[in-house]
């Protein structure tokens, strides 16, 4: 028998499954059934996702045996800390995005409420499961969905994006199937922990091949995390994608690196043999070159969509640097940072289309120009008297708008007060360690990263900003709905209470990453388990 | 009955090849043969397919046998025709165009299996509007030979059984 | 009131008192002044109340948690260094308050000026009673935040825009290097906390990091006062509203950097580094800015660069290493706060009566403003170094340094001179604010007839000039207890003799002070002709504009810099992005096994079987045939493919695996229709038969493209032999094996791994079909052909055969040379589902199951689309609703997993018993069953809906063309279709 | 036999990234439809090629790795299969969109200028 | 000797359908028209079924059928499909 | 080949002819679409395959697992009626658009279309 309790591990994933099925039954004709499905579906994950926080903070992982069939034998969904975080973020962004939708993104096209719904399913999955390529059916449900609502509402932009997107991912699929299928020829099992548990019995001879394949699977990884070189789909997707959509998004990149972190400490982690700490400064690498080149393209951007899909790069680069790091405390950083970005970014990417709105197109090559080619300059050869200057009264909606936007910005630059800033602390404090021995040549680098990144996108949304709320005439204010502000607001609000609760969320960060670097935590159950039903 | 069993000779066909595929006569089986026979003729029904009545059906063996006689026949013929050397080729291909006076959709239809199945002629076209069938033969010495040879040979056989 | 009380309401009230603020309404100035004025006299009594504690040399602190783990607490300190910035801060802050509530116009939406001013005053103090690094970098920051809106806060003009964000970049810029600097500092000294570090003095001077922290922190405290060469942003952050400049140059922002500096002089001074670095960028600054402010026709701009002047002073009076010049630099910082608020202030009352602050315009105000005029004139002499005047003491301290000090590098000889030099410009700027502004001729054209503010206007100046009157004549009594306080707080026991009064004696400082005082007078009469002249900005560095040079740095390095890296380091084209991609495979796989080494394994291979080689040198010529043609022969390459797609089915049956050879077979024939019907819509491209062969360049890449392409294969090619050649590991299939009959109730592994023991995998990849379906028939319902192919295929405007023709029993549903097609292929169809029953039935013992057999009944309704034509096919097959069977299909599969709970079994736990039924025997019944019949039905749905609605857009795209061409001719004809060889 | 699969993989594999990696959507697509062959087969072929064995196992038997093909990669490869299938017709579909909305089949929407 | 008669024979077969495969697989690539092509791939279909056919005997096993059943069933429509496309330039009006 | 030492030495004999010459055929039916000389011709060479070919392989499949299994094995029947419905579809339609494929191109070497239809 199975306690009640224990199906909680399965329902984010039946949850919006059932709700997506049933849209599909329920077709088209009726909207307003569809909505109500999605509410019931987002809130309870949302309930759901709290419960499964509470759940996992626990010294051992939870274990979930589908078909009742053994560990290592048949699919096991494993919770632990980090899986409750990303189901957590998960069903918040999911939650944001669906009501943000019901203002009118869901009617932009057919089959918006079951695809987001299947988009949901796909995250949790990827989070929960334990088996590696059960992970890749995940991913290709979470992809599939996200190829649908990156083309909702089509367009010539969506479509020549989306087309990039597919492509690339499929190519990104084929590469984790070539990973998965070596792993499977080499180790003989799927299951995490038991291939975890299997590294230091593999042959000396077999473990160039192992690794190759586990490389080539890092790659697949890499592509869905948008790491440099692999990662300039990222942008134009983001950019072109519908908001509730992008917003979904933000945390799709974050996938990859879950994917890392899970498949990388659980296989190279101490336990590993030969193997332990295999790749790390080829992470690291790539962390600090994409955090190099999302700096660059979030200067470069030209619209704040582009901007936001260049801050995602940097989000990703930061995380892939601080993993790379390969101590548990630099990862336990990285995790609140991860929890503040995609909240953060999420907001951001809402934000875009409701700032956009009613603005010109093409207003932001304008900006830049203006600034580059210094128009503006005859006013301050003339009088510099300040007395014509009397303060515009700024409408209650450009004012929300403009602080939600301050808020983001502060956010994803990791400025104070927010937890952005809070999060880098948490990253580069262990880096240098009160009182320790002098800090790595790569601690340097990764401390100049983060700073140097957060200084391009200040300085990038500043100019944005500025330009989209203070340069341009307060003519007619953007129609917003309170649907579509709630969710903005929402996301903001738990990036404050992040910002509040920084010891406890960090605990919580650091607890869940130290289970990752001490992967017995996670082998015991799962391998009990295997055992009992030997 | 109609509306039970819209179309009983077909269904007859389906119980047959299900009872092939699955290997057995056990009543497991022809119980749900005829389930599936009954089910596959109404959805043959849905699709409005013209109505099989097969008069003269005590012609059908020695139809059949000729066939078969036929068919080997004429794949020695395009056997030899294939293989022979590049050097020795008289013969010459063509195109014939043959007036029939069958009608029947089924009839026609066997008539296309018949001629096509046999090496050496391919049924490439119909005309309904005056009712003229284009055939490719492989070694056309004698054009009305064939056309005598599909109208006495099959088209009439065919249209005894068929209409 | 508890300490820890005192301190965080000190902090927190501001920032409350800020929320508030933004929530008034838009004109309710007299409640948001009122607001920010209690608040700012609250939080001064705040600190007078902390006066007792601290005099006696006590330190209030607060402590609480934040995040501990890190070291990072919300760690409030006041000492009494501390305690004299909490009053200046919280002081001026209400002063500036009373005044901007006159200064700013009736229609301002002041609120949010007060909100600003709030958060800024919180921000500041945050700053000053810091207990922990990290939270003083994190106020830091908040203040350059803070400061950025108030400056911008008439955001509509290109000034303040430009001139917040010039400051908030420079400041946050050195902001983060503070932070930096902080993150440094506490691993030198092992903690965060301010009390350590303020103890760590030798271990922080004597570690190998010393020097990276200096600069670090140097940078923040820096740009943050306004240093050269980072004082370009103060005079372009005028474009405040006065008040708010009065607050940022007097008592606040630019106050934060030396203050820092003056914090942890105790701990960072005293070393070489130190004074070249503080002193020199000090004295540089104290002259430059002092030079160019004589030049300023703009009495706030005027005013600016004196702040960056008298800035500059404090820190080189920092500089020097020497304890008594701490005490002179925490004492001009107190002046000066006086001083520079009651002339920023003053500068606003004249601008706000006469409506410019042009000097040049400006002349004789002291005959319309006289108390104003006497006001601004104590002032600007206490900027001037005028004796009984608190800026004449703390100059006199300065001389007194200069000629004292211990520099290194001969610059103690120069240093008297240039302190001499700098304070007769501060005269001279000084006389010309007055001399510009108040005396001269009655002034002529003004905007606004100039008369006096409003008393509470003036009130505030009148309290500064006051102070600086009395600070000025009996220092001791007045600044003595706190200087002495704050000084003692700093330096501990150290503090040296110093005498605070007004006559020293006859000494050098004092003739430094005459010289200075009657140089400045001279320069300035000098200048006259040169200042009355149109000519604008300062001699010799006119050129030298700092903020020009930002302005082109910053588009360089942020927009062109950015713009060209980014275009070499990323691409938005695809094929470059998947060249790396195919490339960062190959090489991360290839450079492992470069480094570990490895060559084929240990297995023997098994014999070669010539027929299927054979086979596959077909295949094989089939997949480089493909690869060869696909650019202008589109249809031969979908039908290599399409062989190549038949050979790997033969391989997988020749290697035991019928099942996959079942499905391969399928998804290869709807593959191949679902790409024909794509193919239509794709532009005609014909080889031009004369057509000079590629260029060069484009040679070359296919070069590299084919080296890639041969790497990739080889790579897998080499990739599976080494894997296929080694023993099998201790496989879970052994697993499979073991139970599949026994525990999944099947013959099929395969089918029982797939709808059982792995379910959870098939479960998933019916949803992505699912999920791929929808958004297929989503992305077509918006599909929009291209112009070029709406045209009809040339072949069906040239046989026009497709209309239906007339016979016997009415209109016939297809053209007569489909008619023998039609007849045999309706017939077909019962069949196909009969074989499609089959599959699925039997696919848990035997090869089949819920996919093939769902492909197989779409492939035959897809059949009858063909033949029969979309019209009459959906007239016929109404009942088919692609949608409902993928809805069924889904609830079917996920429904049969979650029956399970009801029994109290996980999830997908499945159920198998025999039943037996009379007549026909004993019957399996497996849940697995109903599974597999939700993923047939789902695959029958799911495919169905792509392809029709792929088959529909023909269907629209003939609608739209008969709109358009009613009569088609040949004119309009497309390139045959079919130019495919 | 072994050598024959890999090389089969290989050049499949090799066919099909050389045209993934040219300009034409629909050499694009045809290029996936290689490289997911290739891969099947390399999925296929981890879990060792066995000529003649059994596919089904005997009524109330228990299989073992003698005598049967690795049931696992077989289901991996199913699954492959079929997910491969759904994303080639999604991509058709949206190369279709794109040229329709783009006017050309350019796999970046518009011709590169030379 | 059935057991030797028979392999030699099925080997035998199976070369010979190999060879077949051969040849289609030259028209298949040279075409020169499409509909040769076409041609060949309907052979080819063809060819794989007996191939499968021979192969269930090779084996003794009986589950190859089904994959031979298959392509007699479903292979000609991916024929049809195409010699439509050639006909009408499009597969479903 | 262990299954085949249980078969009667005539059935092993009758098989293997069958096999032989239905492959026979399929291998002379390929030559045939290499050497004829033009599309229309080489439209009658795989029929050779699919018909006696076809038929003679299928046959041999009955036989062998007939006595293999001891049972009546025949579902090879339906191979059989299948390529006999499918096989004047496929050729019949491919026919036809090469047909009207010379038509278009203004290959005299093929009949011109029905009278009274537009071409
Ligand atoms: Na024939
Ligand atoms: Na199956």
């Amino acid at each position: 028998m199975t306690a009640w309790a224990d199906h909680l591990l399965v329902a984010p994933i039946v949850v919006p499954m059932m709700a997506g099925a049933a849209m599909v039954l329920a077709g088209n004709a009726r909207p307003s059934l569809l909505a109500g499905l999605g509410l019931v579906s987002t809130v309870l994950l949302l309930v759901l996702s709290a419960t499964l926080l509470v759940l996992a903070d626990a010294p051992e992982v939870r274990i979930y045996r589908l078909g009742n069939w053994p560990a290592s034998f048949g699919i096991v969904l494993a919770l632990d800390r980090l899986s409750a975080i990303m189901v957590a973020l998960t069903s918040v962004l999911g939650f944001a995005a669906f009501v943000f939708s019901l203002a009118r993104w869901h009617r932009a096209g057919t089959h918006f409420h079951p695809l987001f719904q299947f988009q949901l399913m796909g995250l949790n999955g990827a989070f929960l499961t334990g088996d590696l390529f059960n992970l890749f059916v995940f991913f290709e449900v979470m992809l599939a969905a996200s190829y649908g609502m990156t083309l909702h509402g089509s367009g010539v932009a969506r479509v020549r994006a989306g087309l990039h997107y597919i492509v690339i991912n499929l190519l990104a699929s084929l590469l984790f199937l070539i990973g998965v299928s070596v792993v499977y020829g080499i180790a003989g099992t799927l299951n995490m922990a038991d291939l975890a548990a299997r590294m230091q019995a593999v042959a000396a001879e077999d473990r160039a091949l192992l690794e190759a394949g586990l490389a080539v699977l890092g790659i697949a990884f890499l592509v869905k995390a948008a790491a440099w070189p692999l990662g300039f789909w990222l942008q134009g997707t983001y950019a072109a994608a519908s908001a509730p959509a992008a917003a979904a998004l933000s945390i799709l990149s974050k996938v990859g690196i879950y994917a890392v972190l899970r498949v990388w400490l659980l296989l190279f982690g101490t336990g590993a043999g030969a193997s332990a700490g295999f790749g790390t400064l080829p992470l690291t690498l790539i962390g600090l070159l994409t955090i190099a080149f999302g700096s660059v393209a979030v200067l470069a951007s030209q619209n704040l969509a582009r901007l936001a899909g260049a801050s995602v790069l940097i989000s990703s680069g930061t995380l892939l640097a601080a993993i790379g790091m390969n101590r548990a405390a630099v990862t336990g950083g990285a995790l609140l940072y991860l929890m503040g970005s995609v909240l953060a970014i999420g907001a951001l990417f809402l934000l875009v289309e409701l700032v956009e709105r009613g603005r010109d197109i093409g207003a932001d090559v304008l900006a830049v120009t203006r600034e580059a080619f210094g128009a503006g300059e005859d006013e301050e050869d003339g009088e510099p008297g300040e007395r014509d200057a009397v303060g515009v009264p700024i409408p209650a909606t450009v004012a929300t708008l403009g602080g939600s936007f301050l808020a983001c910005a502060l956010l994803i630059a990791g400025l104070p007060p927010l937890s952005g800033f809070l999060a880098k602390f948490a990253i580069l404090a262990p880096l240098f360690t009160p009182g320790g021995g002098l800090p790595s040549a790569l601690a340097w680098v990764v401390m100049a990263a983060l700073i140097l990144s957060g200084l391009a996108t200040a300085i990038a949304m500043m100019r944005t900003g500025i330009d989209a709320f203070w340069a341009s005439p307060a003519g007619t204010p953007q129609r917003v709905s309170v649907l579509e502000f709630m969710p903005v607001a929402l996301l903001l609000t738990l990036c404050v209470a992040l910002t509040v609760a920084a010891g406890p969320a960090l605990d919580y960060a650091t607890a869940a990453a130290n289970a990752l670097y001490a992967p017995a935590d996670y082998l015991r159950p799962v391998l009990k388990a295997a055992e009992a039903a030997r | 009955m109609k509306r039970i069993l819209p179309h009983p000779l077909l269904a007859l066909v389906l119980l047959i090849a299900w009872l092939l595929l699955v290997g057995s006569i056990s009543p497991g089986a022809v119980l749900l043969g005829c389930l599936l026979a009954i089910g596959g003729a109404l959805a043959l029904a849905s699709l409005a397919p013209p109505r099989l009545r097969l008069r003269r059906l005590a012609l059908l063996p020695g139809l059949l046998r000729d066939v078969l006689v036929e068919v080997v026949r004429s794949n020695n013929a395009v056997a030899r025709i294939i293989l022979q050397p590049a050097a020795k080729t008289v013969r010459h291909s063509g195109f014939v165009r043959i007036p029939l006076d069958m009608r029947a959709p089924y009839g026609l239809a066997a008539l296309a299996c018949i001629l096509t199945a046999t090496p050496g002629t391919v049924w490439v076209d119909y005309d309904a509007a005056d009712g003229t069938m284009l055939l490719h033969v492989l070694d056309l010495s004698d054009e009305a030979e064939w056309v005598r040879i599909v109208k006495e040979r099959w088209e009439r056989r065919l249209m005894e059984i068929f209409e | 009131m508890p300490e820890t009380a005192l301190l965080l309401i000190l902090v927190a009230l501001p920032f409350a008192g800020s929320l508030v603020a933004g929530l008034l309404p838009t004109h309710a100035r007299n409640a948001a002044a009122a607001l920010a004025g209690g608040i700012a006299l609250t939080s001064l009594l705040l600190v007078w109340m902390a006066y007792p504690s601290v005099s006696a040399g006590g330190v209030l602190r607060a402590d609480i948690a934040w995040m501990p783990a890190l070291g990072l607490n919300l760690t409030l300190r006041m000492d009494g260094f501390a305690w004299l910035f909490a009053g200046l801060v919280t002081g001026i802050g209400a002063l500036v308050v009373l005044y901007a509530r006159y200064y700013m116009a009736e229609e301002d939406p002041v609120p949010r000026i007060f909100a600003f001013l709030l958060a800024f005053m919180g921000a500041m103090t945050g700053v000053v009673i810091s207990g922990n690094l990290v939270q003083l970098a994190f106020f830091w920051e908040l203040t350059s935040l803070f400061s950025f809106l108030l400056i911008g806060y008439w955001h509509h003009t290109t000034t303040a825009r430009e001139g917040a964000r010039m400051a908030l970049t420079v400041t946050a810029t050195g902001g983060l290097a503070l932070f930096a600097g902080m993150l440094v500092l506490g691993h030198i000294v092992g903690s965060y906390e301010v009390d350590a570090v303020l103890e760590a003095g030798n271990r922080i001077r004597e570690h190998p990091l010393y020097l990276p922290a200096l600069v670090f922190i140097l940078l923040g405290a820096l740009t943050k006062s306004a240093q050269f060469p980072f004082h370009f942003w103060l005079p372009n952050a005028m474009a405040a509203p006065t008040p708010v400049s009065a607050y940022l140059h007097s008592a606040t922002l630019v106050k934060a950097g030396v203050f820092l500096l003056a914090r942890f002089w105790p701990v960072m001074a005293g070393t070489e580094a130190w004074f070249l670095i503080v002193g020199t960028i000090g004295l540089v600054t104290m002259l430059l800015g002092a030079y160019v402010a004589i030049f300023q026709n703009d009495l706030k701009g005027l005013l600016a660069y004196s702040t960056i002047s008298h800035l500059g002073l404090i820190t080189l009076l920092l500089g020097l290493n020497s304890e008594l010049a701490l005490v002179a630099a925490v004492f001009h910082i107190l002046n000066h706060a006086a001083f520079k608020a009651s002339l920023f202030m003053a500068a606003g009352i004249i601008d706000h009566e006469t409506g410019t602050r042009d000097i040049r315009r400006l002349s004789g105000l002291n005959r319309a403003m006289p108390f104003t005029a006497r006001l601004a004139l104590v002032a600007a002499a206490a900027m001037a170094g005028v004796p009984l005047l608190n800026g004449f003491i703390s100059k006199e301290m300065f001389f007194a340094e200069a000629l004292s000090a211990d520099a290194p590098l001969g610059l103690a000889n120069i240093l008297p001179f240039v302190a001499m030099l700098g304070s007769a410009f501060s005269v001279a700027y000084s006389l010309r604010f007055i001399h510009g502004a108040f005396f001269g001729p009655d002034p002529v054209d003004l905007p606004r007839a100039p008369h006096e503010p409003a008393a509470w206007m003036r009130f505030p100046v009148e309290i500064l000039v006051l102070t600086c009157l009395g600070v000025g004549v009996l220092p001791a009594a007045t600044i003595g207890p706190f200087l002495d306080l704050a000084v003692r707080s700093v330096l501990g026991d150290d503090v040296p003799d110093y005498n605070l009064s007004v006559w020293h004696g006859l000494n050098l400082p004092l003739l430094m002070s005459v010289v200075a005082l009657a140089g400045g007078a001279a320069l300035y009469l000098s200048l006259q002709r040169l200042l009355r002249s149109e000519i604008e900005g300062e001699p010799l560095i006119r050129r030298l504009e700092g903020k020009r040079i930002f302005e082109r740095t910053m588009v360089f390095l942020s927009w062109r810099l950015a713009r060209r890296l980014e275009a070499v380091a990323g691409t938005r084209r695809l094929q470059p992005q998947l060249r790396l991609i195919v490339a960062a495979a190959f090489l991360a796989g290839g450079a492992v096994v470069w480094f570990r080494g490895f060559g084929p394994g240990n297995l023997p291979p098994s014999p070669i079987d010539p027929v299927l080689a054979s086979v596959w040198v077909v295949g094989g010529a089939c997949a480089l045939g493909a690869a060869t043609i696909a650019k202008f022969h589109r249809l031969a390459a979908l039908i290599l493919v399409g062989g190549a797609g038949l050979i790997v089915c033969i391989t997988f049956v020749w290697f035991s695996a019928p099942d996959l050879a079942l499905t391969q077979l399928t998804v290869e024939v709807v593959t191949t229709v679902l790409l024909l019907l794509g193919l239509r819509w794709l532009p005609k491209r014909v080889q031009v038969p004369g057509e000079r062969g590629p260029e060069v360049i484009t040679r070359a890449r296919r070069l590299r493209d084919l080296a890639l392409a041969a790497g990739a294969g080889g790579g897998m090619a080499a990739l599976s032999y080494a894997v296929m050649t080694r023993t099998p590991p201790d496989l879970l299939a052994q697993d499979f094996l073991a139970r599949a009959y026994t525990e999944g109730g099947g013959t099929n592994v395969v089918n029982v791994t797939l709808v059982d023991f792995r379910g959870f995998d098939t479960l998933g990849e019916i949803f992505v079909v699912a999920a791929v379906a929808l958004a297929t028939y989503a992305l077509l319902r918006r599909f929009r052909p291209a112009p070029d192919s709406l045209v009809p295929p040339a072949q069906q405007l040239d046989q026009h055969a497709a209309e239906p023709v007339e016979a016997e029993g009415g209109t016939r549903p297809v053209a007569d040379w489909l008619l023998v097609p039609f007849t045999l292929t309706r017939l077909l169809f019962p069949v196909m589902a009969l074989v499609a029953v089959f599959l699925l039935l039997r696919g848990h013992d035997l090869p089949g199951g819920g996919f093939p057999a769902g492909m197989v009944v779409a492939i035959a309704v897809i059949l009858q689309y063909m033949i029969g034509g979309t019209a009459w096919t959906e007239e016929h097959l109404a009942w088919l609703r692609p949608r409902v069977w993928i809805g069924a299909g889904l609830l079917l599969a996920a429904g049969t997993g979650l029956a399970a709970l009801a029994f109290g079994k996980p999830f997908l736990t499945t159920y198998f018993a025999y039943v037996v039924l009379p007549v026909i025997g004993k019957v399996p019944v497996a849940s697995a069953l109903i599974f597999d019949i939700g993923v047939f039905a789902l695959v029958v749905g799911a495919t169905l809906l792509m392809l029709v609605a792929l088959a529909h857009q023909s269907v629209r795209g003939r609608r739209a063309t008969s709109r358009v061409l009613t009569k088609p001719s040949r004119a309009v004809r497309a390139p045959v279709a079919a130019g495919e060889d | 036999m072994e050598l024959v699969v890999a090389l089969a993989i290989g050049i499949l594999a090799g066919s099909g990234v050389w045209l993934l990696l040219r300009p034409r959507t629909f050499q694009v697509i045809i290029g996936l439809a290689l490289l997911s062959y290739a891969v099947n087969l390399f999925i296929f072929s981890t879990g060792g090629l066995r000529t003649g064995a059994d596919a089904i196992l005997r009524q109330g038997a228990a299989g073992t790795l003698a005598d049967f093909a690795d049931p696992v990669p077989q289901a991996l490869v199913l699954t492959a299969i079929v997910i491969g299938f759904a994303t080639t017709a999604l991509l058709l579909v949206v190369l279709l969109a794109a040229r329709g909305l783009t006017g050309t089949d350019h796999v970046d929407g518009r011709e590169r200028e030379q | 000797m059935s057991a030797v008669l028979l392999g030699w024979a099925v080997l035998m077969a199976q070369f010979l359908l190999a060879a077949a495969t051969g040849c289609v697989a030259v028209r298949l690539l040279r075409g020169p028209r499409a509909q040769d092509r076409v041609l060949a791939l309907d052979t080819l279909y063809l060819i794989a079924a007996m191939l499968l056919l021979v192969f269930g005997i090779r084996t003794g096993s009986p589950h190859y059928f089904e994959a031979a059943l298959l392509i007699a069933l479903l292979g000609f429509v991916s024929t049809a499909a195409l010699a439509k496309f050639l006909m009408r330039g499009e597969v479903i009006e | 080949m262990t299954y085949a030492t249980e078969l009667p030495a005539w059935a092993a004999l009758l098989i293997s002819l069958l096999l032989l010459l239905g492959s026979g055929l399929a291998f002379i039916g390929a030559i045939g679409l290499l050497r004829l000389k033009n599309f229309y011709e080489r439209v009658h060479a795989p029929t050779l395959g699919a018909t006696l070919g076809m038929g003679c392989v299928l046959m041999a499949s009955m036989l062998f697992f007939t006595l293999l299994q001891s049972r009546l094995v025949i579902h090879e029947l339906l191979i059989a009626a299948l390529v006999v419905v499918t096989t004047p579809v496929t050729l019949m339609l491919l026919t036809r658009a090469a047909l009207y494929r010379d038509r278009i191109e203004g290959n005299d070497t093929v009949p011109p279309p029905p009278t009274g239809k537009h071409q």
